[in-house]
């Protein structure tokens, strides 16, 4: 038996770095302080059964196949492809998603993460109005008003209230949950809303209207109407009251504001909102970031690339615009030829029109486990686990870069994602 | 390993008293010799000018507030992008390139060493994971300490050695090369959202003033005694009026010694802290009276943070200056306060030769170079890329080079020049010699790297930039087009006696040393300061201290730096 | 006098072709012969104009007297007459993505539809859509805040989301209807639509002008109700009617100018 | 009987916790993600319990689903479906040229379907979309 102590975990953005995992040989026996899906990860390795040999589909069966076999087919189609889409990256090392880059660059294709279909419209914003954010110690040490719009931690992010935003003392903040107010804004009573000091219900897809609400009396202006998106108007001049007033505030919001209609532009507002209020106090504003290395995947295409997602390297640098070059447009407009699936599963969470595309094509998919989209490819090659039976670096949510730690050793025969990469990418070198 | 000889270069190598005369370079290992065996490949310098590799000194080049910058701005990135050769990896961006790029961008203007400006500690791996990226230079990163909680409690409470021990500790733990000052106090004040304004008006809650953070951190950095002094962007940075804070701050470490041959403090990009005036309206330049007061203080270095009049980024860990900025521009703007540590931002800006004010930044930019005296004092940046993106030095050099360059400018910026900068009555024009100070022997000496950088002498490490300028033939003063091209262009550039770049292409990538500082203190004091880090660690930070230092292995080519503190 | 080129396309691709070099300042004072060997990129590969088109009829010296005829489908071709300056392109279908985007000068009809992304950070010339255009019309690229500047877009059909995005200048006329986010973050310009317009029209807009003549639907809260004009006037226009004016967008402050006239 | 709603899909605690303990073979998964989370007022017009098969159809396609009361009630006329292949089989694909598919808000039908069988996540996928073979 042997404790680790101070390791990440792999599941979600919140990143949390003080896990104890305690191993007994090859099986995890505990794993202290992570939630309970950080927990069923480090113990998934005890029971979900792990494939160790590569999967080739061939006349309608598959086999196994040697890592050489798999890895000469795979470079094979990414070699011969005119439009190849990598993508995937969320849930592996900053050091994997390298390796992708410049395979992408090398056979001139696409690469995308599952950004696209999460946080995606925050990056768009950002883009367009900035970001006024700060790390999440400022959060626990400083602030006196929390807001979750659109998010509901308890259930996507569960140790986030009590590591960073409520119940922490924080240096300022030394009583904790007493010295703080939570606001929820949501379409539904989340179990989030449940413990808030207040539950503002927006009606479904009127974020913005009652962003553009708020940012005008923020800004001076007087509101005309009674009512904005089922909200009453002294409620809405009360929760723009506490904005201004407090004296450290934090709006974090989730995918109820990015995927409902306006997507970016519901961002975009909220943003904007964040900027202005800061003419009457500090506040800021932080995207949930929901697989665990998302925001690293963006943070090395960014510094790499110049672009954090949806790059098309087809011209030989970076090209990149969403709705163009990201993923679902180009899957549904059937452009791509050949699909490389790195530490993620498109099937689950594409929409129908997307994945019937990727059933079309050739597809290699290089995950630790089988998954909906192994079950539509080609060529499957078995991956060990980042953060469990790898190292490798990864950024938290508010891009505070941290160093996931090895627990336990991968099955016999599994390499990692980046020697899988590494071999493919050499392979496509040697055949041009 | 590999000889090479340069022959019949025109030398330029002040720190050898070097001035342009004709010699031969031996190269062997990597590193200059005196002689060499034979069978040196042999590069014809003659009619070529031969200096040391260019060393930047304060450049934003990496980080978690460099990538900020690229992030949010996609349209800086469509505006320039350089695909794959079968050498060099592809890039995009104008003010804020790609990591891949800005190591070819540097080293095809025969650039061999770059510091990273402003690393903050929380952010450290982010840094050294882009530095990792950067091919082509050596490089380091300067680790702030502006807002810092122990820092600030260690000198509120006038325990100068366990602050001391502190710095020693976070250089190690962050692979820091150098002590960092950032809006001293005001990047406090900034969690808040509020701002240091004076030398005395102190950090909320902290009770500590600027002029005591700053005082206390020189000390410290001579009790370490550190390769380079502390390198300060003072308070009040891109404020009307802010001359008078800068000169007082020049004054804050009277009374303290240098533990080294250099100066005792680096203060950077002054161009942005030499503004008179109290309005937009009647802004002016003071880069007179602040040459003034570098001219009669030998203690002093600055950069020049000079303004090339292009559309760049603005990114400072003074996260109030950024939050100013944009409420003038209206434009996008990010933030980052990192916690007890300090709190940069972003924002883009646009310096229109229109505008009153940006063509009075130009004209300071380019004073402080010309009225201060000795070369050795004031070094050439852009603070990249606030004041303009890097690849324009080869412009500032002909600027320096040609009053009449200079001349041409001004008659395309806004007029108010004329009254309120001092631009048009210079006459000096930089020699090549001042050139080579300004650009790589004064970094070199400045920074304390002057053993093995910034010269041509026997043990320099052979980084080497040749120019196809002929001073003979080239009249740099009505000649400025051809001087900027060729600058921009080395004919060689040679990193460790390995030929990179020839005639202003990338032949082969090479990844640089990253340099650090292992500061060595009392062990006892150590332990003892360790004790109140595993504490605040376990109360105010939100990563848990194991997780918190820099492994050396991310690094590439780690070279360290080793001093012993006097404690 | 007009001389033609005319390119008929003689494959079928579902990987978009990117051709910014289907304009008149390209063609110009090239044999046929010369026009064909012009780089298209399609996938990672460069090919030649010639491979995708049939090419025929004479290009002129001059670009300002050359017109391109594409003769037939090109949905799946990106950025015609990006950048162009001068000279006209005339397409007979369908066209995909960038159409006219930077464009400077000079005119192109299209008798299909188009895809997004078509005149984006527009400068002057005209853009003449007889079909249907996709989202972001005469919109800017990512992370710009300097949309379409100057010239003309005309759509006989609807529009989809994003119409004028950040536009600092120029007209676009929609004579159907219009998507949500019309306007949205608009600095200076004109845009009318003469059907209906989905909800957020003027979105974060500074100033500039939109004419609803259709339907409008719910406005934003961050609008401020005006008086009831008879007749407007804009920037030589005359649109006879009652109109009722509104002014915002106030969610960006207090010193807002864009207003929406919908006619009554 | 049917009613009209809009379709919401997101994460939630136990599609997490049972995808990363069990994968997306297990009955554990299909179980907690294969549900169609309502009103309670809205499954009384439709006289449906918690456990009730039902089924969902959008512009997109339909599946079946298991019935189940919404904790976080009241929202009539919302109905949530975790995050999964069940949500993604009726979401909208369009992205309004953003790269970000509609995945919330999708107008749907849902009524009662005793006859439907629920799939797992693998039946579902090779019932849809067939081998690529």
């Amino acid at each position: 038996m042997a404790t680790i102590t101070d390791v990440i975990c792999p599941f979600c953005g919140t990143l949390c770095d003080d896990i104890e995992v305690v191993v007994n040989g090859s099986k995890i026996e505990s794993a202290r302080h992570a939630c309970k899906i950080g927990n069923s990860k480090f113990l998934s390795i005890n029971d979900i059964p792990r494939p160790i040999k590569p999967l080739i589909r061939e006349n309608g069966a598959s086999r196994e196949a040697s890592i050489d076999e798999a890895i000469a087919k795979a470079a094979e189609i990414l070699s011969n492809s005119k439009r190849a889409l990598l993508f995937g990256w969320s849930s592996t090392s900053c050091e994997a998603t390298a390796v992708g880059i410049e395979i992408a660059e090398e056979i001139g294709g696409l690469i995308d993460g599952t950004t696209t279909v999460c946080h995606g419209p925050t990056v768009m914003a950002v883009q367009y109005v900035g970001l006024p954010s700060v790390t999440l110690g400022e959060i626990k040490n400083r602030a006196d008003l929390v807001i979750y719009w659109g998010a509901n931690p308890m259930h996507a992010h569960p140790r986030h209230l009590s590591r960073y935003s409520i119940f922490p003392r924080g240096y300022f903040r030394e009583r904790g949950q007493q010295d703080r107010e939570l606001i929820v804004v949501d379409v539904r009573k989340t179990d989030t809303a449940k413990i808030a000091n207040h539950f503002i219900q927006v009606e479904f897809g009127k974020d913005y209207e009652l962003l553009s609400a708020l940012r005008m009396i923020v800004n001076g202006g007087e509101l005309e109407e009674e009512e904005v998106a089922g909200v009453p108007k002294e409620k809405i001049i009360e929760l723009a009251d506490k904005m201004m007033n407090c004296q450290f505030g934090i709006l974090f919001f989730g995918m109820g504001l990015t995927m409902s209609p306006g997507k970016h532009r519901n961002i975009d507002n909220a943003i904007s909102l964040v900027k202005n209020l800061n003419r009457h106090t500090k506040f800021s504003i932080m995207p949930m970031r929901g697989h665990w290395n998302v925001t690293g995947f963006g943070e090395v295409m960014t510094w790499q690339t110049g672009y954090p997602f949806a790059v098309d390297f087809s011209r030989g640098y970076a090209r990149y615009n969403p709705g163009e070059t990201s993923a679902n447009d180009v899957l549904q407009r059937e452009e791509v030829d050949a699909v490389l699936v790195v530490a993620s599963d498109p099937v689950a969470h594409f929409p129908r029109k997307s994945v019937a595309h990727l059933a079309r094509v050739p597809m290699i998919t290089i995950a630790p486990h089988h998954s909906l989209t192994t079950e539509l490819s080609e060529i499957f090659i078995p991956s060990s686990m980042v953060g469990i039976e790898e190292e490798g670096t990864a950024y938290r949510m508010d891009t505070v870069p941290l160093f996931t730690r090895k627990v336990i050793d991968p099955p016999q025969g599994v390499l990692s994602d980046v020697e899988i990469l590494k071999r493919i990418l050499e392979k496509i070198r040697e055949m041009r | 390993m590999s000889e090479l000889v340069l022959k019949n270069g025109i030398v330029y190598d002040p720190i050898n008293n070097v001035n342009g005369e004709k010699m031969d370079i031996l190269v062997k290992d990597g590193k200059i010799v005196e002689k060499l065996n034979g069978n040196a490949k042999t590069i014809d310098c003659s009619g070529k000018i031969v200096m040391p590799g260019g060393i930047e000194i304060h450049s934003h080049m990496a980080g978690g507030k460099v990538n900020g910058g690229r992030l949010f701005q996609p349209e800086d990135h469509v505006r320039f992008a350089m695909p794959k050769t079968k050498v060099t990896r592809s890039g995009t961006g104008f003010s804020t390139p790609t990591t891949f790029l800005t190591g070819y961008l540097y080293s095809k203007m025969g650039y061999t060493t770059g510091m990273t400006a402003a690393m903050p500690p929380l952010m450290a791996r982010h840094t050294h994971e882009e530095l990792k990226d950067i091919p082509m230079i050596d490089k380091g990163a300067y680790c702030l300490t502006d807002g810092n909680w122990f820092i600030m409690k260690y000198l509120k409470n006038g325990e100068i050695e366990k602050c001391a021990a502190y710095v020693s500790w976070l250089l190690k733990a962050t692979k820091g090369y150098v002590v960092k000052i950032t809006n001293p106090c005001g990047t406090e004040a900034w969690g808040w959202g509020k701002n240091c304004r004076s030398l005395d008006d102190p950090a909320p809650y902290f009770d500590i003033t600027p002029r005591e953070l700053v005082k206390g951190l020189v000390e410290v950095n001579e009790i370490l005694k550190l390769p380079h002094s502390v390198h300060l962007h003072a308070n009040n940075c891109g404020r009307l009026g802010n001359f008078v804070t800068t000169l007082e701050t020049f004054k804050v470490p009277n009374g303290t010694k240098p533990a080294a041959k250099r100066q005792i403090m680096h203060a950077t990009h002054i161009q942005f802290h030499s503004y008179g005036g109290d309005t937009w309206h009647n802004f002016e330049s003071k880069a007179d009276e602040i040459a003034k007061a570098v001219n009669s203080n030998k203690n002093i270095v600055i950069d020049t943070g000079t303004v090339t009049l292009d559309h760049t980024t603005t990114m400072t860990a003074d996260g109030p200056l950024e939050y100013y900025l944009q409420s003038l521009t209206h434009l996008k703007w990010m933030n980052r306060n990192v916690e007890m540590e300090t709190s940069p931002g972003i924002t883009p800006f646009i310096y229109s030769r229109k505008m009153p004010t940006a063509s009075i930044q130009w004209a300071i930019g380019l004073e402080l170079s010309l009225l201060i005296k000795d070369p050795w004092q004031v070094l050439m940046t852009t603070d990249h890329p606030n004041a303009g993106p890097f690849i324009r030095y080869p412009r500032i050099i002909a600027w320096l080079m040609s009053r009449k360059y200079r001349e041409e400018t001004a008659s395309k910026v806004h007029k108010v020049i004329y009254d309120r900068s001092t631009i048009d009555g210079i006459d000096r024009e930089y020699s090549f010699y001042d050139i080579a100070i300004v650009t790589r022997a004064g970094e070199a000496k400045a920074l304390g790297l002057s053993d093995r950088k910034g010269h041509l002498g026997v043990g320099a490490d052979a980084d080497i930039a040749v120019y196809d300028i002929n001073p003979s033939e080239i009249d740099p003063s009505r000649d400025y087009k051809e001087i900027e091209k060729k600058f921009s262009s080395a004919a060689y550039t040679i990193k460790d006696g390995e030929i990179l770049v020839k005639n202003g292409e990338i032949v082969q990538t090479r990844y640089g040393r990253t340099l650090w500082v292992n500061s060595k203190v009392d062990g006892e004091l150590e332990k003892e300061v360790m004790k109140d880090i595993e504490y605040n660690f376990k109360r105010y930070y939100s990563v848990n201290l194991a997780n918190y230092p820099v492994r050396e292995e991310v690094l590439t080519r780690s070279t360290e730096v080793t001093r012993s503190a006097s404690v | 006098m007009m001389t033609d080129v005319i390119l008929v396309p003689k494959v079928q691709h579902k990987i978009s072709l990117e051709a910014e070099v289907i304009k008149p300042d390209e063609f110009a004072g090239k044999t046929i012969e010369e026009i064909k060997e012009l780089p298209v990129y399609f996938g990672n590969t460069v090919q030649k104009l010639g491979d995708f088109f049939e090419v025929s009829g004479s290009a002129e010296e001059n670009a300002e007297n050359l017109r391109i005829v594409v003769e037939g489908d090109v949905s799946r071709v990106k950025r015609i007459g990006e950048g162009m300056t001068t000279g006209e392109i005339l397409v007979k279908g369908d066209v995909d993505m960038y159409l006219g985007a930077r464009m400077k000068g000079g005119r192109i009809v299209v008798e299909g539809s188009v895809d997004s992304f078509a005149g984006q950070q527009m400068r002057g010339g005209e853009i003449e859509i007889k079909g249907n255009a996709k989202d972001y019309l005469g919109g800017s690229y990512r992370g710009d805040w300097r949309g379409m500047r100057g010239g003309r877009i005309i759509v006989e059909g609807n529009a989809g989301k994003e119409v004028a995005e950040f536009m600092r200048g120029g007209e676009i006329i929609i004579k159907g209807n219009c998507d949500s986010f019309a306007g949205v973050h608009m600095k200076k310009g004109l845009v009318i639509i003469e059907g209906s317009v989905a909800e957020r029209v003027g979105a974060e807009m500074v100033g500039g002008s939109i004419i609803v003549l259709g339907e409008m639907a719910n406005l934003l809260p961050s609008f401020k109700i005006g008086e009831v004009v008879e007749g407007l006037k804009i920037d030589g226009r005359e649109f006879p009617g009652k109109f009722r004016k509104y002014i915002g967008d106030f969610a960006e402050g207090p010193s807002v100018k864009g207003v929406i006239y919908k006619r009554l | 009987m049917s009613l009209e709603v809009k379709l919401i899909t997101g994460r939630t605690l136990h599609q997490g916790a049972s995808m990363e303990r069990l994968g997306k073979e297990s009955e554990e998964y299909t179980k907690s993600v294969a549900v169609c989370e309502m009103d309670p007022a809205d499954m009384e017009k439709l006289g449906v319990k918690e456990g009730d098969i039902v089924k969902v159809a959008t512009d997109s396609g339909e599946v079946f689903l298991w019935a189940a009361k919404s904790r976080q009630a009241p929202h009539e006329g919302t109905i949530f479906i975790p995050m999964g292949p069940w949500a993604n089989a009726l979401v909208d694909a369009g992205t309004n040229s953003t790269g970000m598919p509609d995945f919330k808000g999708v107008k749907a039908r849902v009524e009662p379907a005793p006859e439907g069988k629920v799939l797992n996540a693998v039946e579902l996928v090779r019932e849809i979309y067939g081998y690529n073979y």
